[in-house]
């Protein structure tokens, strides 16, 4: 059960009031097909840019990485230009 | 000197934390080293670009015939020799870059969006005759309004520079096009609430000017295009794979047509992470049919290339009197110059990191009518970086509390939520601010009209791909090939991790960057993650070559893989093993070829792990009140490099960043006048600080191991730069007793400051 | 820059006809670190340099009783090898060797400082300050000028065409009088100056001071001598009032302009300051205390 | 334009060179004689990365017309290390890794040795406005100064 921590504009289409929702999934890609219920795009949204950061790492360009029973996931914006 | 500090039990090693010398040194103090202009090759032709006069203006016509006819002129370019590109996000390189407004800043389309913006270019049989040939390119202009600060772009009525341009991260989506790129926005909990609760608030306004990299070497490029399709590029740049990639996507090519070999370079700092010249280099050789060198003027480096983003942040921050920080929110706004990609987004990530407080940030990327910005050193970070230590040093000085001792109360450690979403892994926030306390610095008295400034400052650093390959030479050498241009030191870095790993002398290591047909991909030489990504897929793949050594061990033995181990760079019978003899590195090499063939290590990875990295500076300035002229006296730099393998390049990177820090903060600014022509486009009026304006740095390197790494190593190139403006923003409001919250701290500032405070 | 003619005459004669056969496209070539910067930003393009390097008279520092006469292209590093030069007017030697960083000094000379035309040129206040006088030879035979004449606007000298600076005039070494010069640049070197202050003082066997002269930069069109600041300091014992009210002298002469470098009322406030301090150092050096 | 014939002197050995009377000694070194180790970071003399040696005097010679060099003793960054053996500028620039990218380090190489052999006790401010006309983005000059006072101590002996 990873539990998913949406930023500003994300928590407002997800329709979440807490800070995080818990979602079942054993990696990102069935993380984000259960997403896509409540945000359905989700996923080009992750595509235009968004980084997902799984228990305090940061990926910029994530796909398969597998979730820990307890993992966190944030949504980050993607770093315009932040890797100097 | 440096002095390492790490409570940590310490492994033996025999090379990591050594200081062997590099093995690229010999070359470059004897001058053979060839930089990216040091390429010559036969019947080569010189590129030259033909820039925009006018800040903002519609292209009506380029007639380039006049300049074709001249003698000695062989090719000319402009936009219509590059394909159109469609807007798509590069995942590559710097972070989301979009490649239609790369093509547009390579060579402008329809519009110049800056003054020196390239409009076209020429290859010729001399400088000279190049030159000559862009004065007869007659181009029409249809001038239009321009805008060259953030607060003007964003009023309605600024003229707009890209009519297709709605702002993102807005909802609901804006039916206006703006100069507006984006909006992001980060953080944690209710700082409005926490606000309310504080005992003291401090709220400033800061403005920073742009600023540029400053790499002593000029771009360069030769390129060289057959009639076949194919091109070889020999570039100066921080990822040849990255400008391979680039020249493919902008020229409409397989990036199997282009080979790009890396020349030295001669720094970049974020400032040679995307292409200017060599997608042009790469067209003019395809239409002359000869080789094309092409250098960049000074002037030319300042007038159109990526500098910092100028900004202007806004910043409300409450505390307790017994010094709590209870909430923050700041307000970004960065310029980005003619196309969108500031980095606003990093700085609102990074800014309140190195504190466990509930604070919000909310950044928006400008464009305006000056060159596109680069990445420049933990980009985006300095000036954030400016405005929170700045407030954080006046709330500790309402509460009475010691600035280190207030930074400590509230310092983010292991398991905090960061304001940019995770939780902090291992870190080394808390030991660095200590290791500054416990520095004999801190303490030491002042003489008058000096003050002393502290300040923390934080980077993220990069992991992204690197591929690795080690050769055993059957005389038991080693060579290790990677591919990230090696900017400072990295070889060395490299090499002492694979003599480690073989347990053999470095000189028996050979480290080479090779291009990109020799080496699998790597990203670019960027976020601080050579020595820790590539320092990871060296370490992989010397473990794999060993494993293959092992292997071959347990064929002439005749044993079983796991009978062998691995040790001071032989294999030797695990316990029980007998009388067989240890097999060193050259024994099993020479078999090699019968005992299955070459044995070479192989690795590629997408580098996880990344270990974040703060750094605390503390620096003394003296102030002459009569001249407003500001001397730095005394510096000291604390940073946690996790594990410092090579110290001496690990205390150049830090020394390196507090140089450029305090020219951001004291002398360093583009100036433009009211047409958007920048004035000093130069060494002498853009102000560097030279060797007469430093005292010695000294440095303490932190080791608080990062546990994603094979040695622990963090990045260490980028944290440096981020607490030197308000250090020495801290040590000029501590000497004058006036906070100065506008870039840069030049002299004439400084006075009025000074004059305006005696009222 | 294309089509350039370079020539290395060996005399003055030589040159004096080659500058007038040119009338006007030739430009004289002596270090060439102002000349060739210009050239490459295309602020200057002749058709001719000439370059003077060859000629004994503009090489060459000679001393006599008179005092001494300083070639205009002998290099500023040289300058400061010069014993007598140095202990006689260590004021004119430090502002020429604050004429850009070492590898500048190897070429730069007073000759070009000064026929750049700059307002901020460094070495011209503290010429000024010496009372140094200018040889300029042409067509019509040698005539002398005070240095402070020669700059006549932002670029520009009242030499003609056809005419070329020889060498500069300067007295000879003497007691109790010391000069100075000090600049106000963002950095410790590699600057242009944002404001330059050159003071002579001489003193009576009283210690009084019975002449003064100062010479000041980057603050006028053109170099200037200031005689009310030297005023204000001559029949004083330069004591604080005095350094106070030349300072307040200086600022008043001030009529800059506000550019990249400074604004005007910055330039305004430094010219005293810097005035007062570089008088300082005079009267040090005319007590004979450093 | 008729190229012009130059003879000069450089590292002690005679050479001979064709080029445009408004070419630099520096566009002449790098692009007539393949002597890339001078370089170029500026081409108005505000960095220091082109400085050469020329008839004895530390220069820059992107302002240097190469015309001028007829005649002339020019000493470049190739010249210091002698008989195969590197200048001890070159060995403590090394050893304490003076020099990151490398680009300013010929520069700077040419201007420490003109410093020592003109005073081979300086203190350190004596070098670090010796090197103010060498401008470096990468190292904040420390290890530079560093190494120079250390080379100037071996050069005298002390060492």
């Amino acid at each position: 059960m990873a539990r998913v921590f949406l930023t500003g504009s994300l928590r407002a289409l997800a329709g979440s009031t807490g800070e995080a929702i818990e979602i079942p999934a054993r990696d990102l890609r069935e993380l984000l097909t259960r997403l896509e219920e409540r945000i359905p795009d989700i996923r080009r949204r992750v595509d235009e840019g968004l980084s997902i950061a799984i228990d305090g790492d940061v990926i910029s360009d994530p796909l398969l990485e597998t979730l820990e029973p307890d993992s966190e996931v944030h949504f980050l914006p993607a770093i315009q230009g932040g890797r100097g | 000197m440096a002095t390492a500090e790490n409570g940590s039990s310490e492994p033996k090693f025999r090379w990591i934390g050594t200081r062997p010398v590099r093995p690229d040194g010999v070359d470059k103090v004897r001058g053979r080293a060839n930089y990216g202009a040091d390429h010559a090759l036969p019947g080569m032709l010189w590129g030259k670009v033909l820039r925009s006069p006018y800040a903002h203006a519609r292209i009506v016509s380029i007639d380039t015939s006049g300049a074709l006819a001249m003698e000695g002129v062989h090719a000319v370019v402009t936009a219509e020799d590059l394909p159109e590109i469609a807007p798509e996000e590069s995942k590559i390189g710097e972070g989301p870059t979009n490649y239609r407004d790369l093509s547009r800043n390579v060579m402008a389309r329809d519009k110049v969006l800056y003054h020196g913006h390239a409009v076209a270019a020429v290859a010729a049989s001399s400088p000279a005759v190049a030159d000559r040939a862009l004065a007869h390119i007659e181009v029409e202009y249809e001038v239009l309004p321009h805008v060259l600060d953030g607060d003007d772009a964003q009023s309605p009525d600024a003229p707009l520079l890209h009519d297709d341009l709605y702002t993102k991260g807005v909802e609901p989506a804006p039916e206006r096009p703006s100069n507006v790129a984006s909006r992001v926005e980060m953080g944690r909990g209710d700082p409005e609430r926490g606000l309310a609760a504080a005992d003291f608030v401090v709220e400033r306004s800061f403005r920073t000017k742009a600023v540029h990299q400053g790499y002593i070497e000029p771009h360069a490029v030769v390129a060289t295009c057959g009639e076949d399709g194919r091109a070889t590029v020999w570039a100066s740049s921080q990822g040849h794979f990255m400008i391979r990639a680039y020249c493919a996507k902008l020229l409409g090519m397989e990036q199997s047509q282009i080979k790009v070999v890396p020349a030295e370079i001669g720094g970049g700092f974020g400032g040679k992470t995307t292409v200017y010249l060599e997608p042009l280099a790469i067209v003019l050789s395809s239409k002359s049919g000869r080789p094309v060198k092409m250098v960049m003027s000074r002037e030319e480096v300042f007038r159109a290339t990526g500098p910092a983003s100028a900004t202007r942040i806004e910043l409300r921050m409450g505390c307790t009197r017994d010094g709590r920080i209870t909430g923050a929110h700041a307000r970004l706004e960065y310029e980005a110059g003619a196309f969108p990609g500031s980095p606003v987004g990093a700085a609102v990530m990074t800014l309140f990191a190195p504190y466990d407080i509930d604070a919000r940030a909310e950044g928006y990327d400008i464009v305006v009518n000056k060159p596109k910005v680069a990445a420049y050193r933990a980009p985006g970070a300095p000036m954030a970086a400016f405005a929170v230590e700045s407030v954080v040093d006046e709330l500790a000085a309402k509460c009475g509390i010691d600035p280190i001792e207030f930074r400590l109360n509230n310092a983010s450690k292991e398991g905090v939520q960061s304001t940019f979403g995770p939780k902090f892994k291992r870190i080394g926030n808390v030991e660095t601010l200590e290791a500054a306390r416990a520095h004999p610095h801190w303490k030491a008295p002042l003489a008058p009209n000096q003050g002393r400034g502290v300040a923390s400052g934080f980077w993220f650093n990069g992991g992204m791909q690197s591929s690795a390959t080690v050769q055993v030479a059957d005389d038991g050498t080693v060579c290790v090939v990677s591919g990230n241009p090696d900017i400072g030191g990295s070889r060395a870095s490299l090499a002492m991790m694979a003599a480690e790993e073989f347990g053999i002398d470095i000189e028996r290591v050979d480290p080479q960057i090779a291009d990109t047909s020799s080496v699998g991909y790597n990203d670019l030489t960027g976020g601080s993650r050579v020595t820790f990504a590539t320092g990871m897929a060296v370490v992989e793949a010397c473990r794999d070559a060993v494993r293959q050594l092992r292997e071959r061990a347990a064929a002439i033995w005749g044993v079983e893989i796991d009978g062998v181990e691995w040790a001071d760079g032989e294999a030797r019978p695990t316990k029980g093993g007998g009388e067989l003899e240890p097999l060193t590195l050259r024994d099993i090499a020479l078999k090699a070829a019968r005992t299955g063939g070459p044995i070479t290590g192989r690795a590629s990875l997408t580098a996880r792990g990344v270990g974040m990295a703060f750094g605390v500076h503390i620096c003394d300035v003296e102030v002459d009140p009569e001249t407003g002229k500001v001397d730095v006296v005394r510096y000291t730099a604390v940073q946690d490099a996790g594990r410092a393998i090579h110290p001496s390049y690990v205390e150049g990177q830090m020394q390196g960043g507090v140089a450029q820090g305090v020219g951001w903060a004291l002398n360093e600014e583009y100036l433009y006048d009211d047409d958007g022509r920048m004035e000093n486009p130069g060494f002498l009026d853009y102000r560097v600080p030279v060797a007469s304006d430093l005292p010695m740095i000294d440095t303490v390197i932190v080791e608080v191991p990062n546990p994603g790494h094979p040695y622990g190593v963090r990045g260490v190139g980028e944290v440096p730069i981020v607490p030197p403006i308000p250090a020495v923003a801290n040590a000029v409001a501590s000497a004058t007793g006036i906070r100065m919250t506008e870039l840069p701290l030049s002299p004439p500032r400084v006075l009025a400051a000074i004059d305006e405070s005696r009222g | 820059m294309n089509g350039l003619g370079y020539e290395a005459p060996q005399s003055v004669e030589e040159t004096v006809a080659l500058l007038a056969r040119e009338n006007g496209a030739a430009r004289i070539l002596a270090g060439g670190t102002d000349l060739l910067a210009q050239m490459k930003t295309g602020a200057a393009a002749p058709q001719l340099l000439v370059d003077v390097k060859k000629v004994r008279e503009l090489s060459s520092v000679e001393e006599d009783e008179a005092g001494f006469a300083i070639g205009a292209a002998v290099c500023t590093a040289a300058l400061a090898e010069h014993p007598g030069l140095c202990a006689a007017w260590p004021g004119v030697v430090e502002a020429a060797r604050l004429i850009g960083s070492e590898q500048i000094q190897g070429r730069a000379s007073l000759g070009g400082n000064l026929c750049n035309g700059s307002p901020a040129a460094d070495s011209v206040p503290a010429l000024v300050a010496a009372g140094a006088s200018c040889l300029i030879a042409g067509p019509g035979g040698e005539r002398e000028l005070p240095v402070e004449e020669v700059i006549v606007g932002p670029g520009s000298t009242c030499l003609e065409p056809d005419e070329l600076l020889v060498s500069f005039r300067l007295g000879s070494g003497k007691a109790k009088r010391g000069d100075a010069y000090l600049r106000m640049i963002p950095r410790s070197e590699m600057d242009i100056a944002i404001v330059g202050a050159g003071v002579c003082i001489e003193l009576d066997d009283f210690g009084v001071c019975h002449a003064a002269r100062i010479g000041l930069g980057a603050v006028a069109p053109t170099p200037l001598r200031v005689d009310a600041a030297a005023d204000a300091l001559v029949g004083s014992r330069v004591d604080d009032a005095a350094l106070e009210a030349v300072a307040a002298a200086a600022s008043a002469a001030a009529d800059p302009i506000d550019d990249k470098r400074g604004s005007a009322e910055y330039r305004r406030k430094v010219a005293g300051v810097l005035t007062r301090r570089a008088a300082k150092i005079a009267l040090d050096r005319a007590r004979g205390e450093q | 334009m008729a190229r012009r014939h130059v003879s000069t002197t450089i590292n002690g050995e005679a050479v001979d060179f064709l080029c445009e009377p408004h070419q630099t000694l520096l566009d002449a070194l790098r692009d007539e004689l393949q002597l890339t180790g001078t370089k170029e970071g500026c081409g108005t003399g505000d960095c220091g990365a082109c400085s050469v040696v020329f008839d004895g005097r530390l220069c820059c010679s992107c302002l240097i017309l190469a015309p001028e060099a007829e005649g002339a003793e020019v000493e470049t960054v190739e010249g210091i290390a002698t008989g195969g053996e590197l200048h001890p500028l070159q060995r403590h620039f090394l050893e304490e890794a003076a020099l990151q990218c490398g680009i300013c380090t010929p520069g700077f190489l040419v201007a420490a040795k003109a410093l020592l052999d003109s005073n081979p006790d300086p203190s350190e401010t004596e070098v670090r406005f010796a090197l103010a006309g060498n401008l470096c983005r990468c190292t904040g000059y420390d290890k530079i100064i560093r190494a120079v006072l250390d080379s100037a101590a071996e050069l005298r002996g002390e060492a």
